[in-house]
């Protein structure tokens, strides 16, 4: 496996995911939103395959970019008023207050980033052995054998829960 | 320059600078859900990004990512549930109307 | 039988004790089982205390060598509480006073209450009222005389305010128990101050370290104790100044009156200081204390007797009056006298008060004696009875007050001339109420009203005690009642005959004076009273003490009361109060924050972040140190 | 092991709660009988433990010791010994007696019942504890119950129930939360790490070692004594006692005033002075005057009260004083007296609760000045209240006497003239109880209260189970002075030493 990464990719995923995102703040319409997420997410995914984690890239594509964004874009459609424009819009007021501690925080970080010194270098990688499916598999069904379960049991109360709350308990 | 670690923390920060200043901007409920999302995807690229970039033997890095991730599915579920609820009760999804618990 | 009336003595109050837990628990209802028991146990009690008292003459028991049973009640380091029975003459004597006259009470009882809705309660409580009096009786210790004597405050605070629907009978009971308290204040502290200097309570073993304490230390303490223990018998004797319960307590049946407030629980009083002689004999100052506030309760008494309207108020004040005498006979050294007086008192005055008993019931419990008048005719058997006793309280020989009156006169003499002057003046007004009393209700003008029936339950009992009344002086006379107590010889081995012919004289002064103002009218008893102007207003208004009394507790126990509740809730919980307000402000203040918007909330948090990563750069200074804990592994 | 009694006493409510859930609230009775035969189960077995403590040899007895949190030091240990036998035995009869008192409750009876029966769980534990870690856990837990109960259950009168709930709430968790930093740097102080331990008795020895110079026992003991002060409303931290019962439902100012109260006065002599002799030694006259300050200016204060709660409220203030004075005195018979008082005020107090709650919850009237004559309609309950009352009064023959009479004593020994002061508090006691009995259930009768039954059925097993005790202890005080001795004899050289050392910056010259 090769320890470099193809800058170019990577600057190209980058950019699509953050244009994306961008586009997820800034579109007018919730829906347009909405779909610009899949694009966010499926460039993340892509991300995710450089630095081989081929599986969590599927399992992201399938569970946000497929399941998550379609939920939203259901919830959305159930939830609509006569016409979707003007369904995003961002609260004036509060921009210029938000961008500064947004920005400042993003400028804090890539300054801490980008100063320190005991960051990982790409030297020392050590190539994982086989696919990350059965490396995944083993820790969970071995050592997070435990965390597993209790996810699954998560789900299932999430499950139960978001179909009380949508059917509302006390209703007859 | 080769790709490092740095690259993709700086981008997950990115990430997760937009996330945050949409959540602060917005005030339809869907867009701050969607935000959210963005922000823990900012984090789950930070962890199979060190996951990939430290001398690790083993992939916990990536296995706490498909945790997140489970739990991310869960929120939205619950938290879309909870969206729609309020929106039959209040007949709104705008965060501003909901302020029943000021103090 | 006599040995075994001595060894089991604790049976005497033991008999009540039970009649009383039957009759409350179980038989309240049913009157004439509540009655059975009760006069049952009495009457045993009488038996056994009769019994004893044969025992102790043939056995040679003496004050000085008395008869003990202890056990030992409760016990923790330091610190023993013993009950028993101490037999001797003295204790002896009281037993059978007590339980002969309450064993007649509740004979006379049946008949008095006969139709009331609680005479099983009734019963009940002169049930407990015996067994706490004998057991005072029979008491080792100051702290089971104390027991004993608090119990008989109870029983006398249930039976004063026994008609409790009467709201004079309830006030009258409270102020009972609470001024009989304060003299209890002064005897607890009495009690606990001899526990501490001497470690013991027990009457035996303080006799026996006495003299010893009092060679080495002196009696400068042992004064503090003896003034602190007599408080107790100046609130349960009625003496002066704590004698103000006794006459309102009268509100209480008139048997009560008979049993509790003239033949037995105020004389307890008197036979704790009897008692602890021993202790009041080694100080003389505090003898002459006793002996005062005796002779002045004695006098002051019977001067406010002599203007009362009321039939048993008459009796009342003349009850702290002949307890006056008792305490005046104690105070200048005579414990024979007094004793002796204690005893033939506790007769004629029982008898008196159940004849008015028998009067009011008569009458429908009228009790102002103005309204009454001719009785002689209709009621001859109460008549004579209540003859016998005013003879008897009188003085006059041969009834019963005669000898043993003498006898406080002749000692009081010995000690001090003006304290035998106040006595005899106070045995002529004695003379002239007591027959002011019978001339106006049994004399004079008949009244229409139409009498009840006496029934033979309340006769008999007054036959006997008028036996008593007349012959119980003579008897102790000539039995030589002060050998016979054995307190050593007694102090007048014959009578002082001029003292005797005195106090003979006056009462029949006396009785002369009331016969012409109350029955021949020669002189109006109106035109009296308004010639002694202020004197009568005084004593008919018993010298204001009362309205003083209520205006010093509205001053020391409402007043300060209030200015404490204020001091309570304005300035104590003023200053809680301050205090939560200023916390309920400062959080108002920063509730304001809470404006119900996650965004701020979120906005507010990540400020935050923004600033700890700010100060981590500037203090650190180098990067490093901020992310080492992430970059070390 | 032998069968775990104390645990068992415990551990009975506890399971009457989770009991408790499984039933529908709807069926009343049901929930009423689970509680009642809980605590009815907790109570026999509690006379057992109390006829089975072997009061001659004293010490420790039925301990149960199970490792916790061995890090810390931390056991679940329970045991008993003189003087928390009592205490436990008083928690568990007003516990039985408060859950009969309370069984006209008829809004939402199953949460009533599970918080009650929690209450008394959490006061059971605090007095069988031997770990101070257990007990501050069931110490804190008593709070809750009782904050819930008064907001939910309680009355308005002079002061609403909020407010009543509250104050009462906050004083005891300001209270605590300073008796929890003593305690703290005591397990922090008393021994170096490795060695630290939650163990009553091992920290009891802790100032043997010297490792508790005389500065911290002071300043640890005062800290103490402002949670333990509130507890057992010292002044001038008393004002929450009245107000906090006349809110509370019956039961809770049953238990608050019986029990709750007693863990001030408990932990003032099990923690404060067991642990922190130098520091009691220290305070001693500080409390003194505190207590005679309780005694005689909350009977003067109940003097001049209306209100039936109010008047009981103060009252037990103004015994409380008595306890603190017990306490103060530091010899064996005044401490001995404490306890007994304790457990005295307890029971009386408790009746008196359980009889004002059935004429409040008959007439929904309290004053003094709207009631009168109930002798005539209610007998029953004007038998209790004169019980209560006597014995609130010291009459010799109920349970007041005694320990009041000890406590005298004990206290005489070391300051007579203000033992003196603390004695007129006999008179003034006389005078408020006796007002407000004669006011309240004598007079004329009054036609309006005919329809007011007397009490009866359940209502009666209060008056009958504490008015016995009431009489049985009084007329064999040995009864209860027995292991009360056992608990405190053995500290009879310890006592003496203490008071044979110099006293400590400021003391009464011997009033």
């Amino acid at each position: 496996m090769n320890n470099d990464l193809n800058p170019a990719l990577f600057y190209f995923l980058a950019a699509v995911m953050l244009l994306s995102a961008l586009a997820i703040v800034y579109c007018r319409n919730l829906v347009y939103s909405a779909l610009f997420m899949v694009v966010c997410f499926l460039s993340i995914a892509g991300l995710y395959a450089m630095i081989s984690a081929d599986f969590l890239a599927a399992v992201q594509i399938m569970v946000y970019a497929g399941t998550i964004v379609i939920l939203i874009v259901l919830c959305i459609m159930i939830t609509r008023r006569t016409t979707m424009e003007r369904t995003n819009m961002p609260e004036k007021k509060y921009i210029l207050r938000a961008s500064v501690l947004a920005g400042l925080l993003f400028f804090l970080l890539a300054y801490i980033f980008v100063n320190s010194e005991v960051l990982p270098t790409t030297n020392n990688i050590i190539a994982l052995s086989g696919d990350t499916v059965s490396g995944l598999a083993d820790l969970l069904l071995g050592h997070y054998m435990l965390a597993f379960e209790i996810a699954a049991v998560l789900l299932l109360a999430a499950m139960i829960g978001a179909v009380v709350l949508a059917k509302g308990a006390d209703e007859k | 320059m080769t790709i490092g670690i740095t690259h993709f923390l700086i981008i997950s920060a990115a990430l997760f600078c937009i996330g945050l200043y949409g959540i602060l901007i917005k005030r339809n409920l869907f867009s701050i859900l969607m935000c959210i999302e963005l922000m823990l995807n900012a984090v789950n690229i930070n962890l199979v990004a060190f996951n990939h970039f430290l001398p690790t033997p083993n992939l916990s890095g990536q296995l706490m990512v498909l945790f997140s991730i489970t739990v991310a599915a869960a929120e939205v579920a619950v938290g879309l549930a909870l969206i729609f609820r309020v929106y039959r009760d209040f007949q709104t999804v705008n965060i501003d109307k909901l302020n029943s618990m000021k103090g | 039988m006599e040995h075994f009336a001595l060894t089991n003595t604790w049976l005497i109050p033991l008999l009540p004790a039970i009649a009383f837990v039957l009759i409350g628990l179980f038989f309240k209802r049913w009157a004439a089982i509540s009655a059975f028991i009760a006069v049952l146990a009495s009457a045993v009690s009488f038996i056994l205390s009769t019994f004893a008292a044969f025992a102790v003459l043939n056995s040679g028991i003496s004050v000085d060598a008395p008869f003990i049973q202890r056990v030992t009640w409760a016990e923790i380091a330091g610190l023993h509480f013993e009950m028993g029975a101490l037999i001797d003459p003295l204790s002896v004597m009281m037993l059978f006073v007590v339980s002969l006259v309450s064993l007649l009470v509740q004979i006379y009882s049946i008949g008095y209450m006969q139709g009331n809705k609680s005479f099983g309660r009734f019963f009940a409580y002169l049930s407990l009222f015996s067994a706490s009096m004998l057991g005072l009786n029979i008491a080792i210790n100051f702290v089971q005389m104390y027991i004993f004597w608090e119990l008989v405050g109870l029983c006398s605070y249930l039976l004063i305010g026994f008609y409790y629907q009467r709201i004079a009978a309830r006030e009258a009971a409270k102020k009972a128990f609470i001024t009989t308290r304060i003299g209890d204040f002064g005897l607890l502290i009495g009690i606990l101050l001899l526990q501490t200097v001497f470690g013991t309570v027990d009457f035996l073993e303080l006799k026996q370290i006495l003299p010893l304490y009092i060679a080495s230390y002196g009696t400068s303490t042992l004064t503090v104790i003896g003034i602190l223990l007599f408080i107790g018998p100046i609130g349960k004797s009625g003496q002066f100044p704590l004698h103000v319960w006794l006459p309102d307590a009268m509100e209480g049946p008139a048997p009560v009156s008979a049993l509790i407030h003239a033949a037995t629980m105020v004389v307890a009083g008197v036979y704790l200081v009897a008692r602890a002689y021993f202790l009041f004999a080694s100080v003389p100052a505090l003898l002459e204390l006793i002996a005062w506030v005796g002779a002045f309760t004695a006098f002051f008494g019977a001067s406010i007797a002599l203007s009362q309207r009321e039939i048993k108020r008459i009796l009342a004040y003349s009850t702290i009056s002949q307890l006056g005498y008792m305490m005046l006979a104690l105070g200048v050294g005579s414990l024979t006298a007094s004793l002796f007086h204690l005893f033939t008192h506790a007769f004629f005055k029982s008898l008196l008060f159940l004849c008015a008993g028998a009067v009011m019931h008569a009458m429908s419990e009228e009790a102002d004696i103005f309204k009454m008048g001719g009785l002689r005719k209709k009621i001859p058997l109460v008549f004579a009875a209540m003859t016998v006793g005013v003879l008897a309280i009188s003085g006059i020989p041969p009834f019963a007050g005669f000898f043993s009156k003498d006898e406080i006169l002749s000692a009081a003499l010995s000690v001090s001339t003006p304290m035998y002057l106040l006595a005899t003046l106070t045995a002529f007004m004695t003379a002239f109420y007591m027959s002011r009393l019978l001339f106006v209700v049994f004399f004079g003008e008949e009244t229409k009203a139409k009498l009840h029936n006496i029934s033979y339950f309340m006769q008999v009992p007054l036959v006997i005690l008028a036996i008593l009344s007349f012959g119980s002086g003579l008897w102790g006379y000539i039995c030589d009642f002060g050998y016979w107590i054995r307190f050593g010889a007694p102090l007048e081995e014959h009578m002082n005959l001029s003292i005797a012919i005195l106090s003979t004289l006056l009462p029949l002064l006396a009785f002369a004076l009331t016969w012409n103002i109350y029955v021949r009218k020669r002189w109006s008893a109106d035109y009296i009273a308004n010639k002694l102007g202020i004197l009568y207003t005084v004593s008919f208004h018993k010298y204001y003490i009362d309205e003083f009394y209520a205006l010093l507790c509205r001053i020391f126990i409402d007043g300060i009361g209030k200015i404490m509740y204020f001091i309570d809730i304005y300035i104590i919980d003023g200053i809680v109060n301050a205090v939560s307000g200023l916390v309920l402000f400062l959080s108002i203040l920063l509730g304001k924050l809470q404006t119900g918007q996650t965004q701020r909330y979120a906005a507010a948090f990540f400020c935050g972040v923004v600033i700890l990563l700010l100060c981590g750069i500037l203090y650190f200074n180098t990067i490093s140190g901020i992310v080492a804990g992430g970059g070390a592994l | 092991m032998d069968f775990p009694f104390i645990s068992t006493i415990l551990l009975t409510p506890i399971l009457a709660i989770l009991l408790l859930f499984f039933i529908p609230p709807t069926s009343k009775k049901a929930i009423k009988l689970v509680a009642a035969i809980a605590m009815l189960i907790s109570f026999l077995l509690t006379i057992y433990v109390y006829i089975n403590y072997d009061s001659s040899a004293g010490g420790m007895q039925f301990v149960e010791k199970i490792p916790w949190i061995s890090d810390l030091g931390v056991s679940y240990a329970v045991g008993i010994d003189g003087i928390s036998l009592p205490m436990l035995f008083l928690t568990d009869i007003i516990g039985l007696a408060s859950v009969f008192s309370s069984w006209n409750i008829n809004k939402r009876p199953k949460e009533f019942f599970i918080l009650l029966l929690l209450l008394i769980a959490g006061v059971t534990g605090t007095f069988i504890a031997l770990d101070l870690f257990i007990f501050l856990l069931f110490y804190e837990l008593v709070v809750i119950p009782i904050y819930i109960m008064v907001i939910v259950w309680g009355s308005t009168k002079r002061v609403s129930k909020e407010y009543a709930g509250m104050k009462l709430t906050i004083y005891l968790l300001i209270g605590s939360a300073f008796m929890l930093v003593g305690i703290v740097a005591l397990y922090l102080q008393a021994f170096p790490p490795g060695m630290r331990t939650f163990d009553i008795a091992t920290l009891s020895s802790a100032h043997l070692y010297g490792t508790l110079s005389i500065q911290f026992q002071i300043i640890v003991f005062f800290l103490m004594l402002l949670g333990f002060g509130t507890l057992i409303s010292m002044f001038p931290f008393h004002t929450w006692s009245p107000d906090g019962y006349a809110g509370a439902p019956t039961a809770v100012s049953m238990i608050h005033a019986g029990v709750l109260k007693k863990i001030g006065g408990y932990g003032l002599i099990r923690l404060g002075l067991l642990i922190l002799p130098a520091g009691a030694k220290f305070w001693a006259p500080l409390i003194i005057i505190l207590g005679l300050a309780n005694v005689i200016y909350a009977a003067y204060v109940a003097i001049v009260q209306k209100d039936l709660k109010y008047v009981v409220g103060y009252s037990s203030v103004s015994h409380m004083g008595y306890v603190l004075l017990g306490f103060a005195a530091l010899n064996t018979i005044s401490l001995s007296g404490a306890v007994a008082n304790m457990v005295a005020h307890g029971i009386m107090s408790a009746l008196f609760f359980a009889m004002i709650g059935y004429v409040y919850e008959k007439t929904h009237m309290r004053s003094v000045d709207q009631l009168h004559g109930l002798a005539h309609q209610m007998p029953k309950i004007a038998t209790g209240f004169m019980l209560a009352g006597m014995s609130s009064v010291g009459l010799p023959g109920l349970i007041g006497f005694i320990p009041e009479y000890t406590i005298f004593v004990g206290l005489f020994a070391q300051y007579p003239i203000l033992a003196i002061i603390a004695v007129s508090g006999i008179v003034f006691t006389a005078i408020y109880i006796l007002r407000v009995l004669q006011k309240v259930l004598f007079g004329p009768r009054d036609s309006s209260f005919d329809r007011y039954d007397d009490a009866k059925g359940a209502e009666l097993v209060p008056l009958f189970l504490l008015g016995t005790i009431l009489i049985l202890f009084g007329l064999f005080p040995q009864l209860l002075m027995a292991p009360i001795n056992s608990g405190i004899s053995p500290l009879g050289p310890f006592l003496e030493r203490l008071s044979a050392a110099p006293s400590l910056l400021f003391t009464l010259g011997g009033i």
